[in-house]
């Protein structure tokens, strides 16, 4: 058995309406130093050790991201 | 023989029925799709109507893309079957590839409901013909995730070729790229659009009788 | 887990000394006796888990149960109610065969812990209660109770649980049609959601939930049960947060609206299909809620095998098990016959479902786990023979003082530039403002039956599209008349709900009620909850609509101060043609508006004491039921015969703020003469009773007339629609441009949260 | 300026319903072996160095997590 993280990130040229709320958000909160914020997914995977890289990156490709708007990244932890 | 209009349910559909329901007014037939059958029934349209396919979990239309009937739309698309993808089913035709582009969250990040202006601006695809050129539209809108984004040479692209089938007017409901509520495909017998006509159909219970173009179109087309 | 350290009935019995964390799960030590004596050995801690959470006050009713018994002693006589009261939901005839239920739940503890979660699953599980009857849910509402809506608390608060009923109930495919939002300090640290859900169904296909036919099985289905809201029902519902604590959370349920959606067309297709004979949802206390009260209502005894309930989290301990309240679970009995079609449906949908017990006629509530009896009980013990407190009573000291503090001398606006700035200032004041900021995040489309929703008077639904038959309701409280007078607060409550649907051109049939109070311990706050039960009893007699159901919450307070009391009482009416329904909004130019029924000079409790003074204090308006049920015939025959275009019911903010909803609804300008012996200040702003406004198209006005006349209604002629001119006009002292009113309307909740 | 990441996952024992609606996809997507899945969100902050693991703490704490059900984990890349 194995862990694999997935994150998931909308690409740099796409609008982040959530991650710009939590940027407005900072000033209110007093926390200065923040300058930007983006906001994705991140996934937490259990497989057998069988699964090899490819059908990982298949899956994400495919089901856990959207390749038309979002990027993301594979970790085995 | 009346066109027969298959309406796809998948689990967490919510406007299937308000889908058939227009179908019917419209004159035609509706004919239930269920998303684990392949077959379209031998259906002359489709829609995919608008709810929370699978909750809408993982990305709005992400997880209905796979089931077996889409396949079938898929494949019958591209053979010219007219295809109408309502909000839901419009996030499920993009995920599917059959429209360029994606929907992301609004821009308000908010669930937004309201009756909302369009205005018609192709009115030669197999839904909109019983529209007239630029025919501005009141219908509802009903989205958490309805913001139209793609990148600029898709967009340029849609633009050029009139594949922008219907664009907000009196402000922008969910921050959707330059203002659109609906495309096409090239050959424009796929249509997805985020507000829903098929909440238009009857004054009594919707904003006025706005959507019914939609239905009407297609039973006209076909029958031509 | 071991065997050896389970706590069975063998075990029980052998260690009667054994000392137990029964105060810790909230009993006292006489309840703990009591359960000693009704088993006749101590209980085993499975045993122990069930009686705790079906003994608290949120399942049991221990403080109310001794006063809610009005509700049908005083019971008007009806031939409507098909179900009364004691089932998941009432259930009433609405003729031709057709039959609705309708009831409201409160989920306030759980939506101030966190809200998004919270007021979402308690959306969830008032849609499974009206499901449980049999019935497709169509339609729901909301009524909520914040702090002041600049306190740094609402604004935490207000948008989680405004998201998370708009996610629940939106995801599950249903319009949400009407409900309340009001602000006030006493809700800071304790807000309220309460939630309502309306079901339709054919009168012959009411299912009820009991455990009937030794040998049928018990069938456990949907989610599955996991770690999550465990000691909710006793812990969360019935102790006052600050004893939980900052660090030690209770844990919170999530809820997964997807699966309920499923569920619920998985239970349409099972009843439409025969094959249950009882049922019930998995709510507050879980299992041992469903097995206790299904084995309670039938033949009178259960087997069950823990083991086979199938877990979210494999270490759960069978105590955890009983006492969890995961979402989104059913249990059904179903004969041996149609078991494989019942489990086909469930598979069809991708329901889990699994057999779990067998009825039984041994009378005792049987459980195994590994093997091994943890659980033997008599269900009805647990269900319905909990303890019942006669709680102490006693008048608050300060409420003679807070009467007699009318607020008479309280400056008032002296001329016609002070009225308009009264008009403005109370229209942009939190509790009248425009709330689409909220509602616009509700679907009021879906299922395509909706024909009015808010912020129509009542939200109104076609049954079905076979038919031109409907229901409307309305849902209403208010909370400062209830402080001052807790048996008028309750019957203005009840009265406002009435004319709601009224207005809309149904006929009120009858009532659900969501009784919030502070905690039952404190002798005042139970004496306001018993005037407020004893009013509602008494109004609803009068009024002729039964109470079908409902639910009380205590113990909303924060620290020893109670929130103000907060009866809401939801009102459900028919109407047989939904077409002739009649919209709040003025549309027709030329035609006359008619202010019906008599105005005084009663402001005690008003928008405008509260607003421009920050006061409260007097007797509230004048509560007159018979009153109320003339105006509602009018009303409602005016929208059958076509004598009216527009109705609008006159509440907080009296007659100005009703025209200028009514206004700015149709976008359409009004010019108003006031009575010349009028106060003008009374007259716009008084919140008498029993009141509402109509625009009359001039050729109806004589018949219109006369009907009043005839009926001895009071009528009076108090202005024109004026479609060109976009201004609300009081003739001799101020105007209003519609588009100053509006923004001044709208822009006070946005401002706040954007 | 330095780049953190906050992932936000629900706590163990809260339920689910997005990595459950992913791993009943994965059947119909013919991938095998993934036992499991878990959704949380990602955030991925730009601070100024000034910015100390504390106000970190902080801000993922109050406004990026939900600590009554969930929890999350910083690391500065
Ligand atoms: N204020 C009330 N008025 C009338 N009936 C009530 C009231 N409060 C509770 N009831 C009734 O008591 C019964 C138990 O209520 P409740 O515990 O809320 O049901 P559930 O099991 O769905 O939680 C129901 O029939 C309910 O209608
Ligand atoms: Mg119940």
């Amino acid at each position: 058995m194995a862990r694999v993280v997935v994150d998931v990130v909308l690409k740099p040229e796409i609008l982040d309406p959530q991650g710009q709320a939590i940027v407005g958000a900072l000033g209110r909160l007093g926390v200065h130093g923040v300058t930007d914020v983006r906001q994705g997914k991140h996934f937490e995977l259990q497989v057998d050790d069988g699964v090899d890289d490819d059908t990982i990156t298949k899956l994400a490709d495919t089901l856990l991201a959207n390749p038309v708007i979002e990027n993301f990244t594979i970790r085995r932890v | 023989m009346s066109v027969r209009v298959g309406v796809v349910t998948f689990p967490g559909s919510l406007d299937d029925r308000d889908a058939a329901r227009a179908v019917r007014i419209a004159g035609a037939e509706s004919v239930s799709l269920w998303h684990g059958d392949p077959s379209l029934h031998d259906v002359d349209a489709v829609v995919l109507p608008g709810g929370f396919s699978y909750g809408d979990y993982l990305r709005c239309g992400a997880i209905a893309r796979f089931a077996p009937v889409m396949e079938a739309v898929v494949a019958a698309a591209a053979d010219g079957l007219p295809v109408l993808g309502i909000c839901n089913g419009f996030q499920v035709l993009c995920e599917s590839h059959l429209l360029p582009g994606a929907l992301i969250r609004n821009d308000h990040r908010k669930f937004v409901c309201k009756e909302q202006a369009l205005r018609i601006e192709n009115t030669s695809t197999r839904w909109t013909s019983e529209y007239r050129e630029s025919q501005e539209i009141v219908i509802p809108i009903k989205n958490g995730e309805g913001g139209y984004v793609a990148d600029e040479r898709t967009l340029d692209e849609l633009e050029a070729n009139g594949r922008v089938v219907a664009r907000y007017v009196d402000g922008n409901p969910n921050g959707s790229y330059r203002d659109i509520a609906g495309i096409c495909n090239e050959a424009g017998n796929v249509v997805g659009l985020m507000p829903h006509p098929e909440h238009a159909v009857e004054a009594l219970t919707g904003p006025g009788t706005d959507g019914l173009g939609f239905f009407l179109s297609l039973a006209g087309v076909a029958a031509a | 887990m071991s065997s050896t350290n389970l706590d069975t009935v063998k075990n029980a019995k052998k260690t009667p000394h054994q000392p137990q964390p029964y105060a810790e799960l909230g009993m006292k030590d006489d309840e703990y006796a009591r359960v000693r004596e009704i088993l006749g050995r101590r209980p085993t801690s499975a045993e122990l888990a069930i009686y705790s959470v079906m003994w608290s006050e949120h399942c049991s009713y221990k403080s109310s149960r001794a006063h809610l018994k009005q509700f049908s002693e005083k019971a008007p006589a009806t031939d409507v109610l098909l179900v009364g009261m004691g089932e998941n939901a009432g259930v009433v005839d609405v003729g031709d065969g057709w039959a609705v239920t309708f009831k409201i739940e409160s989920h306030n503890h759980p939506s101030y812990v966190e809200p998004y979660q919270g007021a979402a699953t308690g959306v969830g599980g008032i849609v499974r209660d009206i499901l449980t009857m049999g019935a497709r849910p169509v339609a729901v509402m909301d009524s909520l109770r914040f702090g002041r809506l600049d306190a740094p608390d609402t604004h935490r608060v207000l948008p989680g649980v405004v998201a998370g009923i708009a996610g629940y109930g939106n995801c599950l495919g249903l319009p949400n049609v009407g409900g309340e939002v009001y602000f006030d300090d006493s809700y800071a640290g304790n807000p309220l959601v309460n939630a309502l859900c309306v079901g339709v169904m054919r009168a012959d296909g009411i299912k009820l939930a009991k455990a009937d036919g030794p040998g049928n099985k018990v069938v456990l289905f949907g989610a599955r049960t996991g770690g999550d809201g465990i000691g909710g029902a006793s812990v969360l519902a019935s102790a006052t947060f600050e004893s939980e604590g900052g660090t030690k959370r209770p844990s919170v349920q999530v809820g997964d609206p997807f699966a309920e959606k499923v569920l619920i067309e998985c239970c349409l297709e099972i009843f439409a299909a025969d094959l249950v004979v009882g049922i019930q949802d998995l709510g507050a206390a879980g299992l041992s809620c469903a097995t206790t009260e299904l084995a309670a209502a039938g033949t009178g005894g259960m087997d069950v095998d823990l083991d086979l309930a199938p877990l979210r989290d494999p270490t759960l301990r069978p105590e955890e098990i009983l006492m969890s309240e995961s979402q989104e679970r059913m249990m059904a009995v179903v004969t041996p016959r149609h078991l494989d079609a019942f489990m086909a449906v469930c598979a069809k949908w991708d329901v889990t479902a699994t057999v779990i017990g067998t009825v039984t006629d041994t009378g005792r509530l049987r459980m195994r786990w590994h093997g091994e009896q943890i659980v033997d009980l008599p269900p009805r013990s647990a269900a319905h023979e909990g303890p019942v407190y006669e709680r102490p009573i006693e008048r608050p000291y300060d409420q003679d003082a807070l009467i007699e503090h009318d607020g008479h001398d309280l400056p008032r606006p002296r001329n016609g530039s002070e009225l308009r700035a009264t008009l403005l200032r109370l229209a942009a004041s939190s509790n009248l403002a425009d709330k689409s900021w909220i509602t616009d995040q509700y679907d009021r489309f879906v299922m395509g039956n909706t024909v009015l929703a808010q912020p129509e008077d009542a939200g109104m639904i076609r049954l079905d599209e076979s038919t031109t038959r409907g229901v409307a309701l309305s849902t209403d409280g208010n909370a400062r008349y209830t402080r001052l007078d807790p048996y008028a607060g309750a019957q203005l409550a009840l009265a406002e709900a009435y004319r709601n649907v009224a207005s809309t051109g149904a006929r009120p049939l009858a009532v659900t009620n969501c009784l919030n109070f502070g905690s039952p311990e404190d002798p005042s706050v139970m004496w306001q909850f018993t005037e407020a039960v004893r009013g509602l009893a008494d109004g609803c007699q009068v009024l002729g609509v039964p109470v079908t159901g409902g639910n009380v919450s205590f113990y909303n307070q924060t620290g020893a101060t109670p929130i103000l009391p907060t009866p809401v009482i939801g009102v459900l009416g028919v109407i047989d043609d939904v077409t002739r329904r009649t919209p709040q909004a003025f549309r027709t130019d030329g035609a006359l508006v008619y202010l019906l029924g008599d105005t005084l000079d009663e402001f005690g409790g008003s928008e405008w004491q509260h607003v421009a003074h920050g006061y409260l204090g007097g007797r509230p308006p004048a509560v007159d039921l018979a009153r109320e049920q003339l105006l509602a015939d009018i009303l409602i025959n005016a929208s059958r015969d076509g004598l009216i275009d527009s109705a609008h019911d006159l509440a907080e903010g009296g007659l100005a703020q009703a025209l200028a909803e009514s206004c700015l609804r149709g976008g359409a300008g009004v010019r108003v003469i006031l009575p010349e012996d009028a106060d003008p200040f009374v007259a716009l702003f008084s919140e008498s009773t029993g009141r509402a406004i109509v625009s009359v198209p001039r050729s109806e006005e004589i018949r219109f007339t006369d009907m009043c006349t005839a009926r001895r209604l009071p009528f009076a002629r108090i202005g024109v629609i004026d479609l060109l001119v976009p201004n609300l006009e009081v003739q001799g002292q101020f105007s209003v441009q519609l588009r100053e009113l509006r923004s001044a309307w709208s822009s006070t909740i946005p401002a706040q949260f954007e």
